[in-house]
């Protein structure tokens, strides 16, 4: 078996990568696809500490950030189409009036 | 666990197969370039717009994400119908209703959506 | 295509086989101009049925093999047919149908293309007004026999130009891998 | 198991690569590629750890659904013009990034664990099957949380609706 | 009589639409047909017969003792040997034709006063196979032949010259000159497509 | 040394299992255009080989020996991945389709399939989705409005069928218990599913016909409207793979599973189980009447226009398949 | 109801005294089939709008001009309108000085395309026009080449030999290297972007015009958002083979051919509208068998032209198996028209003065057996389709045609009558042996897509009846002269000319000369399937035509199509299209 430790550096990785991308990306899609990295992130490292703890309650929840990383997605998008229709521009920079 | 194994054994063996089709066809074929030959087709006229990575609005995003919220839906349903008949003869009701209620709230979404035009291809 | 390019020394019998194969399967791309187009159809359709030759058609010219030129082809079209050639993956061929795109046909005008060979070589002309379908599918033939000549590497010279045509006889025996 | 280590190096080797690439790839479509890459390798880690449902429901929802989704605004969203990423952000960002690694690892080795270890032994797991075990989990002990996901869904499909028609009216009036 | 009226539009019911009865007719309709028998002819091997009338490339008729009067009286002016065309270079064909570009037709004046057809080519690839042609000679030489397997891989190879189409002609004639003026005469081919024809 | 050996007979086995897909494939080809044909009451293929049999042999040759174009416009990558990433998935399928029992033959033991997993039902949903990227990607990567179009048109068509489907083959789900196929059917013994999944199976005819593009909803490649669709700018064997996995692929391997899913997979037909013809000849007829039937849908009716086949989707086909769900659940509860 | 009277089809005196009240300078043409008002340019829309709005001439007919090189001003233009109340016609005649004329698009949408034909052949520029562009040629044709001193064969200044010529070889021999000037794609996409300056929404599609599903060679320019048409132009001329100046070079006789090829699928329908025309103009009258044969084989064309429709239509839609259907009929009646005439398509059968031969032994046992056979098959065509969900869903309400489009654009046939109006020219103008037939028009009540498929299939069950009627009273005549040689303007038959002198003298004379028609001017209309297929002859006492104007039914049809598109997906478009039904050959000329 693959120790536990090893998926747990994994999620972490992930996890960086995913906060990078978020902070670096210009383009608020590609900021959400770094999101799902996140999520991803976390998501592994429920199940592998399920397989630490034999246990499934971390699969379970595995269940419930999909639903969160939907709702996300769902609602992230729908808002970035209104402001691409509103703006026809989805550059981060000049969305500058969102900071009041 | 081996069938899992035995699944990426597939997937690898298929991909070789298909990546070895398109080797062979690019050493059979012949190549003779000719003046236009990579002219993007369009019924054989000059394209208005030289490219077609631009917006193209089609109009059933919202359908996406109607696809993201169910496809979760089943998610949630497809485990619940793997155990419904060993429970079912358990606690039938429970079963039942448990699934029930959370088709319910969610029909009413459906509904909402449905009233709302977001099923149609606006 | 006329038998320029001749694509290097291969072993014969791979060459016999896939000549074998371009013949049969010979896909042409439907491209209907005129009258001509019309009996194209028909000879796609049940009572000739091009398919039993291997023969469908195909919307896009990036997926087929031969063109037939059905109908006048006018000036204004004429760039846009050399560019549906162009578009066209080899090896490829040209059948040009009905005497409007062979050579002009009844219409030496000022606006109607004289001979669609002017602008892409053609490899066999269908005379009529539009051609029969029997007399389309002769023409089909005739192609397969080219690219079964050029298998053998003959030059377009030795291809034997035909006698004058008589009588129509039904051939007699099927070969049992087509023909 | 000697497999069980070579699919945990390849697909997490791989899952970090295309992670890199979600990231880093200038192209949306591209960065979008490596994020259905990344999922499919997250979702193979899934069954290398046993937990076949999670793997299956991650490709279907994470890979298809929600990937396409994303693939659909992209397709209306025209490709962004300017640069992708920020240098000055990047340089903030590695530091910072480490960082929290370095938490993160923190937490996790020694010390965010301390919880009992549960009923669901690798045997009993074998024996009734992943799913049934994940599903009568689900289903029993998380039944509320279950009942709440769906009101999430509800609010969130109303929310994305109420925004995209709402965009839509907007438009007609521009 | 000429009436007007309106035409019906015809709506599922509700049963139609429940169990697809809409789809199963079609389906049934397709399936059916599947059993029939096919109504193809296999080109090469099986052959339609074009009609008598059928128009296709044209021949010369030969000078063969049946010749109609009129070709008795022009033929004082011509040098015409038995088996010859019969063409009496009248130009009235390329006169009649709609495209006379097609035609090149020459002949000269011989010591003896008579004239003779050196040169007579069609271009059938400018054709229309309209007929005017033929039925403007008035010495019953240039016919419309059942010949349609022309394709050829010369852009020349569309041009006639003068024998071949007194070849084509004296084929023809041999063949079919005695046949009736029929809408077809190849009963058995055709009842593929046609079923049995009740004759009268 | 153990493990090489099983990598080793896996990999012959699948291969086999693809290199014996793709003949079947091709030879479907053949068999779609004689049912085509005599339907339109022409024989079809008739003169390569003895009646066409040759013809996909020649039809194989001639596509793999066309030249390889990809337009000036077009994303080199992409635009090869693609048809991999349609046809790789529609293939993957087959992996976790069971074709019978296993049997004894010489002395080993035969396993009719790559692999019976836990959850291979959905295994088989998520590769059926997955090459929807295939499609998505040919078009994008081609950089042309036809493609654009019909890959968009097909991503619309899945995404209301993906999730009638995942609601659809809940029923059979509930009634086995288990997602794996081989055990659905050993579930089956007795009476088949489509007693009570009468609804599911409906949907699931709609959305396997959705999924591989015909009649009445191959919107994506339309002839009349989009020329190729996603496949326009598509030539030699990059095409070939598309029509490959759409079309024969993909609607046997999903036919194979509405098999297992309603007709009882391997198991007799009822009151015939004293032939003596094996569970795998049984499966493979149904799997061909299935086939059959799908390629008569195809060649009688007319195609929707992409917005009606989404508002069928989600107006008319979900629902159905909620409702099945409850009708399921209320006949386990009250015949077990 | 019959209208047979010979010209109650023109303007009455009635009228025509009401108009000498309001516009005295009026000055009245009168022809036995077409009736004239010359107008002055400067008053011209003024009066149209009074003929529209005040005498009820509110159809749009047709527009075309004349061009006379040595008259001042040189171009004049011609307008027909009709009138739906009265069943009458008008011609409507005016100089275009300085070689303008003001455009009419106000009155009539319809002359839209009309005015930049007008433009692009004789170079008449028309004020008011919203985008006065080249029809049928491209933006950077130097020449108008419907003028008189424009040569037949163009400007051959380009070197463009064949690729496939090599030295030793002759390729034919009326063969010259030199050619036309042929465009360039660069010349192609200035024409696209003149029709489309500047495009409105997201991306602009070519559909068209080497497409499979645009029924020939017709292009479409899609302004499309998502899958939805915003604006749509639509370039035609990719089958512009110069027939009008052909007719111009050929005599009566010799151009009968050319209308094969206009509209190639109806090319019995064509032959014998124009040989009507031709007939009323020499005053010839054709023997009673050659009317009833060419009733019988324009129907049989009209239902071979309904199936090539059905076909192309459910072929578009999607139902492949019903193209193979219905051209499994059309061979059977291919066979039938090969059988008569000797060509399967562009048959050219008719003759000036009745046909060309009589009918042959067994023609019509084998009609009678199609008559019996045919609407069974009939029938199993519409169980597939008429109450199919998917058809159904594909056709209602799509491109919906109201009575006031109908005018506005001068649309005929079937596109007219789905609309509800009774616009059939067997109807209100019947030639041949129309007037002597039982048959309905059908009509229908909404304009959509679904009437106009209903009303086809209709027709093509009207047709039967029709030939049914025709081969039973062929029956009766099989002894009839199918030729009238008798008169002077008819080439005698083959055997008469065999066998006497004058026959061959005569038949000489015609074919060198021609028919030398009295000076004057006709305007005929025939019935096509795809509507109204006019012909308007000005005749200057030569053995040709001076020049020949086709009003063609599909042309007109199709200029709807932007309208009717706007707002609707390209799925529908092609429904539309099919449901229009045009063809390129006609449409281009």
């Amino acid at each position: 078996m693959v120790p536990y430790e090893y998926y747990v550096v994994l999620s972490g990785l992930l996890m960086v990568l995913g906060l990078v991308g978020v902070i670096v990306r210009k383009n608020i899609i590609a900021m959400l696809l770094s999101t799902e990295l996140m999520l991803n992130a976390v998501n592994i490292a429920f199940v592998a500490f399920d397989m630490k703890l034999a246990d499934v309650s971390g699969q379970v929840f595995v269940f419930f950030i999909l639903t969160i990383a939907a709702a996300e997605a769902a609602v992230g998008l729908g808002l970035i189409m209104a402001i691409y229709r509103l703006r026809k521009d989805v550059d981060v920079n000049t969305l500058t009036e969102l900071k009041l | 666990m081996t069938g899992y194994f035995a699944l990426v054994l597939f997937f690898i063996a298929a991909t070789i197969v298909g990546v070895a089709l398109l080797v062979i066809n690019r050493l059979l074929a012949p190549k003779i370039p000719d003046p236009m030959e990579g002219y993007t087709y369009e019924c054989g006229v000059p394209l208005y717009d030289k490219t077609s990575h631009i917006s193209l609005e089609q109009k059933y995003y919202l359908l996406g994400l109607l696809l993201v919220l169910f496809d979760l839906e089943a998610a949630f349903v497809l485990p619940w119908a793997a155990i419904f008949k060993a429970v079912a003869q358990i606690s039938a009701g429970f079963i039942f209703f448990e699934m029930f209620i959370f088709l319910f709230i969610l029909i009413l979404g459906y509904v909402y959506a449905w009233k709302k035009g977001a099923l149609q291809w606006q | 295509m006329a038998i320029k390019h001749n694509s290097g020394i291969i072993l014969t019998t791979v060459e016999e086989v896939l000549s074998w194969g371009r013949r049969n399967s010979l896909w042409p791309a439907s491209i209907g101009l005129a009258c001509c187009a019309i009996e194209m159809m028909h000879t796609a359709a049940s009572r000739f049925d091009t398919d039993r030759l291997g023969i469908i058609f195909r919307g896009s010219p990036r997926q087929s093999d031969v063109l037939i030129v059905a109908g006048t082809v006018v000036n204004k079209v004429a760039p846009m047919l050399k560019l549906i050639y162009d578009q066209m993956p080899d090896p490829k061929w040209v059948i040009s149908m009905g005497g409007c795109s062979s050579v002009g046909g009844p219409f030496p005008t000022y606006s109607t293309l004289q001979g669609v060979d002017r602008i892409i070589p053609v490899d066999v002309y269908v005379p009529g007004c539009p051609p029969t379908p029997q007399a389309l599918l002769w023409g089909i033939m005739q192609l397969q026999k080219k690219i079964k000549e050029k298998k053998e590497g003959k030059v377009w010279d030795e291809i034997p130009v035909r006698e004058v045509p008589t009588a129509s006889q039904p051939l007699l025996e099927k070969s049992p891998f087509g023909f | 198991m000697e497999l069980n280590n070579v699919a945990f190096w390849t697909f997490s080797s791989l899952a970090v690569l295309s992670a890199i690439g979600v990231v880093f790839f200038r192209n949306i479509i591209y960065a979008v590629l490596s994020l259905i890459s990344t999922l499919i390798m997250v979702s193979g880690l899934f069954f290398n750890m046993g937990a076949e449902l999670i793997g299956a429901l991650q490709i279907i929802i994470y890979a298809v659904a929600i990937v396409v989704f994303y693939v659909l605004v992209i397709s209306t969203v025209p490709e962004d013009k300017g640069q992708t990423v920020d240098v000055n952000y990047m340089l903030v960002s590695l530091p910072v990034g480490f960082l929290i690694f370095i938490e993160l690892a923190y937490v996790a080795l020694y010390g965010a664990w301390k919880s009992n270890t549960g009923m669901f032994t690798p045997e009993v797991v074998k024996e009734m099957g992943n799913v049934k075990a994940v599903a009568s989990m689900l289903f029993t002990k998380y039944l509320f949380p279950f009942e709440v996901a769906s009101v999430i869904l509800l609010v969130a499909m109303i929310g994305a609706i109420i925004i995209g028609r709402k965009d839509h009216v907007l438009d007609e009036e521009a | 009589m000429v009436r007007v009226k309106y035409v019906e539009r015809p709506d599922l019911t509700n049963t139609e639409r429940i169990f697809f009865i809409d789809f199963i007719k079609g389906m049934k309709i397709t399936i059916k047909n599947f059993f029939k028998k096919t109504i193809t002819t296999a080109y090469p091997f099986e052959k339609l017969t074009p009609p008598k009338r059928f128009r296709g490339a044209h021949g010369h008729r030969v000078k063969n003792g049946k010749e109609p009067p009129s070709f008795k009286v022009l033929e004082k002016f011509m040098e015409i040997n038995e088996g010859e065309s019969r063409c009496v270079a009248c130009y009235m064909c390329q006169q009649a034709c709609p495209v006379p570009e097609l035609f090149k037709i020459e002949a000269v004046q011989l010591p003896n006063g008579k004239k003779k057809v050196l040169r007579f080519d069609m271009n059938l690839m400018n054709c229309m196979y309209c007929g005017l042609c033929t039925e403007a000679c008035p010495v019953d030489c240039i016919i419309h032949t059942d010949i349609y397997e022309t394709a050829t891989y010369h852009r020349a190879g569309g041009v006639a010259h003068l024998e071949d189409l007194s070849k084509r002609a004296e084929d023809f004639d041999r063949r079919r000159f005695n046949e009736p003026d029929r809408i077809w005469i190849d009963d058995e081919e055709r009842s593929k497509l046609w079923g049995q024809i009740k004759w009268s | 040394m153990e493990i090489l050996g099983t990598v080793i007979g896996i990999t012959i086995k699948s291969l086999i299992f693809i290199v014996g897909m793709f003949l079947a494939a091709a030879y479907l080809t053949l068999v779609e255009r004689k049912f085509a044909g005599h339907v339109q009451q022409r024989p079809g293929p008739l003169h390569v080989g003895y009646h066409g049999l040759l013809q996909p042999i020649a039809d194989a040759l001639k596509v793999l020996t066309k030249e390889d174009l990809v337009p000036d416009n077009a994303d080199k990558f992409l635009f090869y991945l693609a048809s991999l990433l349609a046809f790789v998935p529609s293939i993957m399928i087959l992996a976790v389709v069971p074709f019978g029992e296993p049997f004894e033959i010489f002395g080993f033991t035969i396993y009719p399939y790559i692999s019976d997993v836990n959850v291979g039902l959905l295994l088989a949903l998520a590769f059926g989705s997955i090459s929807l990227y295939g499609v998505i990607f040919a078009g994008w990567a081609s950089n042309s409005k036809y493609p654009m179009i019909g890959g968009l048109r097909k991503a619309a068509v899945l995404i209301g069928y993906e999730v009638a489907l995942g609601f659809a083959i809940a029923g059979p789900i509930m009634q086995a218990g288990t997602f794996s196929l081989k055990g659905i059917v050993e579930a089956q013994q007795g009476l088949w599913f489509i007693i009570p999944n009468i609804l599911a199976f409906v949907v699931i005819i709609f959305a396997v016909l959705a999924e591989t593009g015909r009649t009445p909803f191959d919107v994506q490649e339309a002839e009349a409207e989009l020329v190729g669709g996603y496949v326009t700018e598509y030539s030699a064997m990059k095409f070939g793979l598309f029509p490959l996995a759409e079309w024969y692929i993909a609607t046997f391997v999903l036919s194979a599973i509405t098999v297992i899913l309603f007709f009882g997979g391997w198991n007799p037909l009822p009151l015939l189980g004293w032939l003596p013809i094996p569970g795998m000849v049984w499966f493979f007829l149904k799997l061909f009447a299935v086939f059959m039937f799908f390629l008569w849908v195809h060649w009688t009716l007319p195609r929707y226009r992409v917005d009606q086949i989404t508002e069928l989707a989600w107006k008319v086909m979900l629902p159905l398949a909620l409702a099945n769900i409850f009708i399921v659940a209320i006949w386990i509860m009250i015949f077990g | 109801m019959q209208f047979s009277q010979e010209n109650s089809l023109w303007i009455n005196q009635e009228k025509i005294s009401k108009i000498k009240e309001k516009y005295p300078s009026v000055s009245i043409e009168k022809y036995d089939n077409a009736t004239f008002l010359h107008i002055d340019k400067s008053s011209l829309i003024d009066f149209l709008t009074f003929l529209k709005e005040n005498l009820g001439f509110k159809m749009f007919i047709d527009f075309t001009c004349v061009d006379y090189p040595f008259h001042n001003p040189r171009f004049q233009g011609v307008y027909f309108l009709y009138s739906p109340e009265d069943r009458q016609r008008v011609g409507v005649k005016t100089w275009a000085t300085d070689n303008t004329l003001p455009s009419i698009t106000s009155l009539w949408k319809g002359a839209k395309w009309a005015e930049r034909e007008a433009w692009d052949m004789f170079g008449v520029k028309f004020e008011g026009h919203e985008n006065l562009v080249r029809m049928f040629l491209w933006e950077s044709y130097p020449y108008h080449p419907l003028r008189k001193d424009f040569p037949l064969e163009g400007i051959q200044d380009t070197y463009l030999p064949s690729k496939n010529l090599r030295p030793e070889e002759n390729p034919a021999h009326n063969y010259t290297p030199y050619h036309t000037y042929v465009p360039t794609l660069e010349d192609l996409e200035e024409t696209q972007k003149a029709r489309m300056p500047n495009k409105s929404s997201q991306i602009v599609l070519n559909w068209g015009p080497l497409h499979p599903g645009t029924h020939g060679t017709i292009w479409f320019l899609f302004d499309m958002e998502g899958e939805y048409v915003k604006e749509c132009d639509i370039i035609l001329g990719q089958l512009h083979r110069g027939v009008e100046k052909i007719a111009e070079s050929r005599t009566y006789t010799q151009f009968i051919p050319y209308t094969d090829r206009m509209d190639y699928i109806s090319a019995l329908c064509s032959q014998v509208a124009y040989v009507n025309a031709v007939e009323k103009l020499l005053n010839v009258e054709p023997p009673e068998k050659a009317k009833w044969i060419r009733t019988m084989l324009c129907e049989l064309q009209r239902i071979n032209s309904h199936l090539l429709w059905l076909g192309t239509y459910a072929l578009d839609l999607g139902a492949l198996t019903i193209f193979l259907y219905c051209f499994r009929e059309r061979e059977k009646i291919m066979d039938i028209i090969e059988g008569i005439s000797g060509i399967r398509l562009n048959s050219s059968y008719i003759r000036i003065g009745g046909v060309a031969k009589d009918l042959p032994e067994g023609a019509l046992d084998v009609i009678k057996h199609f008559v019996k056979d045919f609407p069974k098959k009939l029938q199993e065509y519409e169980t597939i389709l008429t109450t199919n969900r998917v058809w159904l869903k594909r056709n209602i309400n799509v491109g919906t045609i109201s009575e006031e489009d109908v005018y506005q654009y001068g649309l005929t046939g079937v596109v007219a009558r789905s609309a509800g109006v009774p616009y059939d020219i067997r109807m209100i103008q019947p030639t041949d042996a129309y007037d002597k037939v039982d048959f309905d028009v059908p009509l229908g009540k909404v304009g959509d897509c679904y009437d106009r498929y209903l009303l086809r299939v209709e027709e093509m069950k009207q047709s039967i009846k029709i030939v049914a009627q025709c081969a039973e009273k062929l029956e009766k005549m099989k002894e009839d002269k199918y030729i009238a040689t008798e008169n002077p303007y008819v080439l005698p038959t083959l055997d008469e000319v065999f066998n006497s002198i004058e026959a061959m003298v005569k038949d000489f004379n015609l074919r060198i000369y021609g028919e030398q028609a009295p000076e004057g001017e006709i305007y005929l209309s025939g019935e096509n399937p795809r509507g109204e297929l006019g012909f308007y002859i000005i005749s200057k006492g030569e053995g040709h035509p001076y020049r020949l104007r086709i009003r063609s039914g599909a042309f007109y049809n199709l200029q709807i199509f932007p309208e009717l598109i706007k707002g609707r997906t390209v799925a529908d478009a092609v429904a539309l299209l099919g449901s229009l039904d045009p063809v390129v050959g006609e449409t281009d000329r």
